[in-house]
């Protein structure tokens, strides 16, 4: 039940978040899908993931885009039509790769068995297995979120001799 | 149905959506908030198959959702940064118009 | 398993670690060079002392005492390849001897070499050689030690052609290098048999080694096609490279040619320590030379024989060739490729010890005597020839009396210089040989051309009036040298004399230090079984032979350098014959060189005529060929091709609209190829 | 009596519970428990506004609010009645929904951070495994809202505002979540509950606080610098500086929105001085051992009030700081003192207990901060005074 009632949340956030004209509405209602989505981790029993959901991605990323939208001063009304050139392609595309996808989960094997619920885990275990097996990934994703702080820097700090 | 093909069923909803989005909005900023759904798509999968799949001892999806959003912090903040460094050269976010790519 | 054998590896390792610093050094910071030579040397030394010091304290009960490690090297297939080390009695004398000597010649090199603008090159180098040749020391796998073995190999190759700028010396080099190189292919396949009979190079592996007795007996039981054991055939190879190391019969040619390097280059490498290196792996591999032997201390093997008879063959020929030598640096060399000759025999007739023996012995007294050579070289300007020399004894009397000692040790002059000792416990091992006398008398000849030779030169070096050539007004009189190069020769005269005193047949303690008894002092030995008349031959041998070179060379000091030699005048034709080396060189040259020449031009011959004509004819009739096909090509193919083309360009052209640069298109395509793979893999019944 | 008084609370909720159907249990004890905290808080905030009034005017050497009610104690009510009464004046460009959106969210976030903390023994509402990651998580919602407040107002100054506020909270998070990472790693748990009983104990009379350690005594020290920048507060008001952009995101706001956002920012940074007490200052425990029997909530709330009063003191002492100078602070001094603070934690946790502990721990503590400190000085120089105008 609430399981349905997030999942249609999170769906309704999606697809006006990519559906509405103005973009901070669209950010907002991303915002909402990304609320949803965190309430059916901790549903799922993901306690970890579903506030990591909502730190990462509405604390820092919906701000970031927040943040981009006003840097690229895109944010009012754009009298020309949002939609791509060749969106009715895309639609079909669209509608084909959902179509696989769904009738793939109807008809594949996990569709039937239906496995008892083990209780959700602890922060202990997950740290345990985050210092010790997944030791490595953890320190590459270090770096890698590194690196990627400095270049996008890098990218988008503003040249002074363009100013100039 | 089953609690998994619910969740399934779900991310596959929210990944076309994402892909839709990506596909067929015309600022790139849009299409980035696309590729974002597709990413949390993505981990539904993974936690669901976590939480139904013959393990969950193991911990792997759930580690794996950790370091993805991690990825797609990394992503979104390098992806942002070049979409601003577009608008400042070519005046426009319209990504019909970045087209200087073309054969 | 105590710390000094643990960690023996900082022996070797120390001066190679001085050497990649020194050949990161500088040009100019000379100081820094030969300061971290001379410092790892000499913490090398105090190891190796701590090394010794362990063995002598572990040693008493019967069998020798002897510690290995091992560690896998690396892997192929399902077998490791393992390296290791290994502390036993022989290898602590060598560590010791070497890093003595060692040490000595680099503190003496800081005054010879103080004037070449390659100083820190040459340190590096020496370190470097002084890293392989320990290694080659303390290595327990005939890998390991083979490996080191082709360092020491280049490490000679570079120090003599250190003055490459001479062409001599270039050529020296070169020649040293190959000729080595033939016995260390011997070497190489002896190795690589060893390895496919024993399946292991590790010298000692708790009793899985291949020279312990079970591979030992397997090696004799497998017999080769012309009959003789693997065991003697393995040695055999092996010995081939210790043939071509230290300089024997054939392969002797390059040492006195590495005489071109600096001098303590050759007291070094081409005197004391490297060219000790084929006696020493003989010795190492004695187990495999020796087995199959039948019961008795002097009963011997093929390889055993092949050994002495090489070695003695050796001895008498280098001496033969030294008495007509004018080089003092020559002459030295062949002294030392005949003193090799009498390590062999020893080693063939007498066992490890009495070979180990004189190698030490020898290595002390001819280290002293090539850096006298060095002192009086420098002293005398560059000058080499023993002709122009002369009445040194007046300008430098320490380069004199040290000279002298190690003159009188190599001639074995008796009971006072270790020479006497150690050449005699080899006299009498062969006279004491089953198989033959004659290598016995062969050696004896030796010791009196010996004694002969040396005497030739002190006199002609040192006394009678100096024959110095005056190439300008204002140029110095023979001068002494430093006394940074007097010291170690003062201390190595010390040892040439006080070494004979381990190894008295009264007091055999060298032997029995190598084979881990105690020894015993016991005057007695010397009334049993001939040695007493051994020496007293001996004796007699060397006066005799320093007799003879008063009578030829003392009575008239020599005073033109001009002059024919003495001999040359009694024997015009044998002196030219020795003085040309046995023409074994101009042999060389006329045997292989040539064939080599004549196959190359044989080669060369048939590139020009019969393959260069077939390919000739071939292009030829290739050209007619093309000809046709050219025309073919202007008047029926082309059009074709062009139509293709401008087909191609129009597919092109319609191709390239799919990338028009839309990243929005270029993910439709993705999604599209995505639910076809997705649809692909339902159809072929992936679940 | 103590025990009894301690429980009182707890105690009273189970009677309650006992008298429902089983079923509704869970759901009523959870109703009840936010009723309470939702009517505790909002009279907090309402005590705190006079008190925050008379200190600042005591401070600025006048009184503060004297005439409604006996020492003008009664001033909350009236502001209460009057921004209740008080005509909702929404801006004609304003996005409607966003517009009346962001006061809602805000307060609703700001309210249900207090979802873990542990105001008494066994009094908290939902004992989170992962208490503090929901704490921040639920935290960063706030910039959203104020994000929503500024731009759905199509003013510039409310833009500017909700643009500083957003940037200051975000740079001060970092610090602020660095320096609970250090206890989280002391205590080796996220959860709240379990983090206060690891202080609860006593050594002598003194107790096990982690402030009365070098690295807690820094972490809390940066800890109360963040949660000042993260609520807002003088002296990094810079997001309502009435001087510079008339009040920031709420410049557009009035009436009971307007109070709802006043309501939202006091109650967000009673939460996070609740936070702060929980982490640093023993959460509910009694400060010396033979005052258990003092109830454990009054202890949290006497903590409480003593952090409001020096955020009052605070604001009434210092003064604004500039942009850059905000920004320098946060990435040049607060956060590799964190990140130092970090490691000195670790220190602390794997050597042996002990004087040497301590000297090493202080020394790791104190070189940084000296050397950051006069790093963050280079350039100041102390001359007359220039006027810098904005072009």
């Amino acid at each position: 039940m609430l399981f349905k009632i997030f999942a249609v949340l999170t769906v309704a956030g999606a697809v006006a978040a990519m559906s509405f004209r103005n973009l901070v509405h669209a950010v907002l209602a991303l915002i909402v899908s990304f609320a949803g989505l965190a309430a059916v981790y901790l549903l799922l029993g993901a306690q970890f993931i579903g506030l990591a959901q909502i730190l990462v991605y509405v604390g820092a990323v919906a701000i970031l885009i927040v943040f981009a939208i006003l840097l690229t001063r895109d944010s009012g009304i754009t009298s020309q039509s949002t939609t791509s050139s060749s969106w009715r392609g895309s639609i079909v595309v669209v509608l084909g790769v959902f179509g696989v996808l769904a009738w793939s989960v109807g008809h594949s094997a996990v569709y039937q068995q239906a496995t008892s619920l083990p209780q959700g885990t602890s922060m202990q275990e997950i740290g345990n297995v985050l210092m010790q097996r997944f030791a490595l990934p953890l320190e590459v994703i270090g770096v890698l979120l590194t690196v990627a702080l400095i270049g996008a820097v890098t990218i988008a700090i503003y040249e002074k001799k363009e100013t100039r | 149905m089953t609690p998994l093909a619910n969740c399934l069923l779900l991310s596959a909803l929210l990944f076309s959506i994402g892909l839709a989005g990506a596909l067929m909005r015309r600022n790139a900023i849009l299409v980035l908030i696309g590729i974002e759904l597709m990413l949390n798509a993505a981990n539904l999968n993974f936690i669901a198959f976590w939480r139904y799949g013959p393990n969950p001892e193991a911990l792997t999806g759930l580690m794996f959702v950790i370091f993805s959003i991690g990825v797609a912090a990394a992503e979104a903040a390098v992806g942002l940064a070049l979409i601003i460094a577009i608008y400042r050269h070519t005046k426009t976010t319209n990504i019909d118009q970045v087209n200087s790519m073309r054969g | 398993m105590t710390w000094i054998v643990r960690n023996l590896w900082l022996i070797p390792t120390l001066p190679a670690l001085a050497a990649g610093l020194g050949s990161v050094a500088k040009q100019r910071n000379r100081r820094l060079a030969a300061s971290l030579a001379i410092g790892s040397m000499g913490l090398s030394l105090l190891l190796s002392l701590g090394a010794f010091a362990h063995v002598l304290s572990l040693k008493g009960n019967g069998e020798t005492a002897r510690e290995v490690v091992n560690f896998p090297w690396l892997q192929y297939g399902g077998e490791w390849v393992k390296l290791g080390w290994m502390l036993d009695p022989l290898t602590a004398l060598m560590l010791v001897m070497v890093c003595f000597v060692g040490l000595l010649i680099f503190i003496y090199s800081t005054g010879y070499m103080s004037h070449d603008e390659n100083f820190t090159r040459f340190f590096c180098f020496l370190s470097l050689f002084a890293g392989a040749m320990l290694g080659v020391v303390i290595a327990n796998s005939l890998l390991l030690l083979f490996m080191c073995w082709e360092l020491v190999g280049l490490t000679s190759y570079l120090l003599i052609g250190f003055w490459y700028e001479k062409p001599a010396a270039a050529a020296a080099a070169k020649k040293a290098f190959l000729t080595t190189r033939i016995g260390d292919l011997a070497f190489l396949l002896g190795m690589v048999w060893l390895y496919s009979q024993s399946g292991t190079l590790l010298f000692y592996d708790h009793g899985a080694g291949c020279i312990e007795n079970a591979a030992l007996a397997h090696l004799v039981a497998q017999a080769t096609g012309i009959g003789l054991a693997a065991s003697t055939g393995i040695a055999l190879l092996i010995f081939a490279g210790a043939v071509g190391k230290s300089g024997q019969v054939p392969l002797h040619v390059w040492l006195p040619d590495a005489m071109e390097g600096p001098t303590p280059v050759s007291a070094l490498i081409h005197a004391a320590t490297m060219v000790a290196a084929g006696v020493f792996l003989v010795a190492r591999v004695y187990p495999l030379m020796s087995v199959g032997a039948g019961v008795g201390p002097m009963s011997s093997t093929t390889a055993l024989q092949v050994v002495t008879w090489v070695g003695a063959v050796t001895a008498v020929f280098a001496a033969l060739i030294a008495v007509a030598q004018d080089d003092i640096k020559r002459i030295l060399a062949y002294s030392t490729i005949s003193q090799l000759g009498y390590m062999m025999i020893g080693l063939g007739v007498g066992g490890v010890a009495v070979g180990m023996f004189h190698l030490i012995t020898h290595a002390f007294f001819k280290a002293l005597l090539f850096l006298g050579a060095g002192s009086v070289i420098h002293g005398c300007h560059e000058e080499q020839d023993i002709r122009r020399m002369g009445g040194l004894k007046r300008f430098m009397p320490i380069t004199f009396a040290t000279y002298a000692v190690g003159m009188l040790a190599l001639c074995g002059f008796p009971l006072f210089f270790s020479g006497f000792w150690s050449k005699d416990a080899i006299l009498d091992a062969a006279q004491a040989w089953s198989v033959s006398r004659v290598p016995f008398y062969l050696g004896c000849v030796g010791a009196l051309l010996t004694a002969f030779y040396m005497t030739r030169q002190v006199y002609y070096v040192f006394f009678g009036e100096s024959r110095l050539r005056i190439h300008h007004e204002h140029q110095a009189s023979p001068h002494e040298s430093p006394v940074v190069m007097t010291m170690p020769l003062s201390v190595l005269a010390v040892f040439a004399v006080l070494l004979g005193i381990i190894g008295t047949p009264a007091w055999p303690w060298f032997s029995s230090f190598l084979n881990g008894e105690t020894a015993t002092l016991d005057a007695g030995r010397f009334f049993e079984s001939g040695i007493l008349r051994v020496m007293l031959i001996s004796s007699v041998i060397v006066f005799t032979g320093l007799g003879m070179g008063w009578w030829f060379y003392g009575r008239r000091p020599i005073v033109s350098a001009t002059a024919p030699d003495e001999l040359e005048r009694l024997q015009p034709h044998i002196f030219r014959v020795l003085r040309n080396k046995f023409y074994v060189d101009e042999f060389y040259k006329a045997t292989f060189i040539r064939f080599t020449i004549w196959l190359s031009r044989v080669s060369d011959w048939f590139d020009r005529w019969i393959w260069n004509g077939a390919v000739w004819s071939v292009s030829h009739v290739v050209l007619g060929l093309s000809w046709v096909a050219r025309a073919a090509d202007i008047y029926v193919v082309n059009p074709g091709f062009d139509r293709g083309c401008e087909s191609v360009e129009a597919g092109g052209k319609l191709f390239s609209r799919l990338q028009d640069g839309r990243a929005q298109d270029y993910l439709r395509y993705v999604g599209l190829a995505f639910a076809g793979l997705v649809v692909l893999l339902i159809w072929s019944g992936v679940r | 009596m103590g025990e009894s008084a301690d429980q009182f609370f707890v105690n009273l909720l189970h009677r309650l519970v006992s008298h429902v159907p089983a079923g509704l249990g869970g759901v009523v004890s959870a109703l009840a428990s936010v009723v309470a905290i939702l009517a505790v808080f909002a009279s907090l905030f309402a005590i705190t506004t006079v008190l925050e009034r008379k200190g600042l005017g005591r401070i600025q050497n006048r009184y503060g609010p004297n005439r409604v009610g006996p020492f003008g104690l009664l001033q909350p009510l009236a502001d209460g009645i009057k921004s209740l009464t008080k005509e909702d004046v929404v801006p004609h460009a304003a996005d409607m929904a966003v517009h009346f959106l962001a006061p809602l969210l805000l307060v609703i976030a700001a309210f249900s951070l207090y979802a873990v903390l542990p105001v008494g023994r066994n009094m908290v509402l939902a004992n989170l495994d992962a208490g503090v990651l929901f704490f921040f998580a639920v935290s960063s919602v706030m910039e959203i809202a104020i994000f929503m407040a500024g731009w759905s107002s199509r003013n510039k100054y409310s833009l500017l505002g909700a643009m500083r506020a957003i940037a200051q909270m975000i740079s001060y998070e970092v610090p602020l979540i660095l320096a609970s990472v250090t206890v989280v790693m002391a205590a080796g748990s996220l959860s709240t509950v379990s983090i206060v009983e690891k202080q609860a104990g006593y050594s002598g009379i003194l107790p096990h606080w982690f402030v009365f350690t070098p690295w807690g005594f820094a972490g809390f020290v940066l800890f109360m610098i963040a949660a000042v920048a993260e609520s807002n507060r003088s002296p990094f008001d810079l997001p309502e500086g009435e001087s510079e952009i008339v009040a920031g995101y709420y410049t557009e706001y009035s009436g009971f929105k307007f109070a709802l956002f006043f309501l939202g920012e006091y109650i967000g940074l009673f939460a996070i001085s609740g936070l702060g007490i929980t982490l640093f200052l023993g959460g509910w425990a009694a400060p010396l051992s033979f005052l258990t029997w003092i109830p454990s909530y009054v202890w949290f709330f006497a903590k409480l009030l003593a952090l409001i009063a020096f955020f009052i003191w605070v604001r009434g002492t210092l003064p604004r700081l500039r942009m850059d100078q905000l920004m320098n602070f946060a990435w040049k001094f607060m956060l590799p003192m964190a990140l130092l603070n970090l490691v000195t934690t670790g220190v602390w946790r794997f050597l042996e207990h002990g004087a040497l502990r301590w000297f090493v721990c202080s020394l790791l503590v104190v070189i940084p901060y000296v050397l950051l400190s006069r790093s963050l000085k280079r350039g100041w120089r102390l001359e007359k005074r220039v006027y810098r105008f904005a072009e």
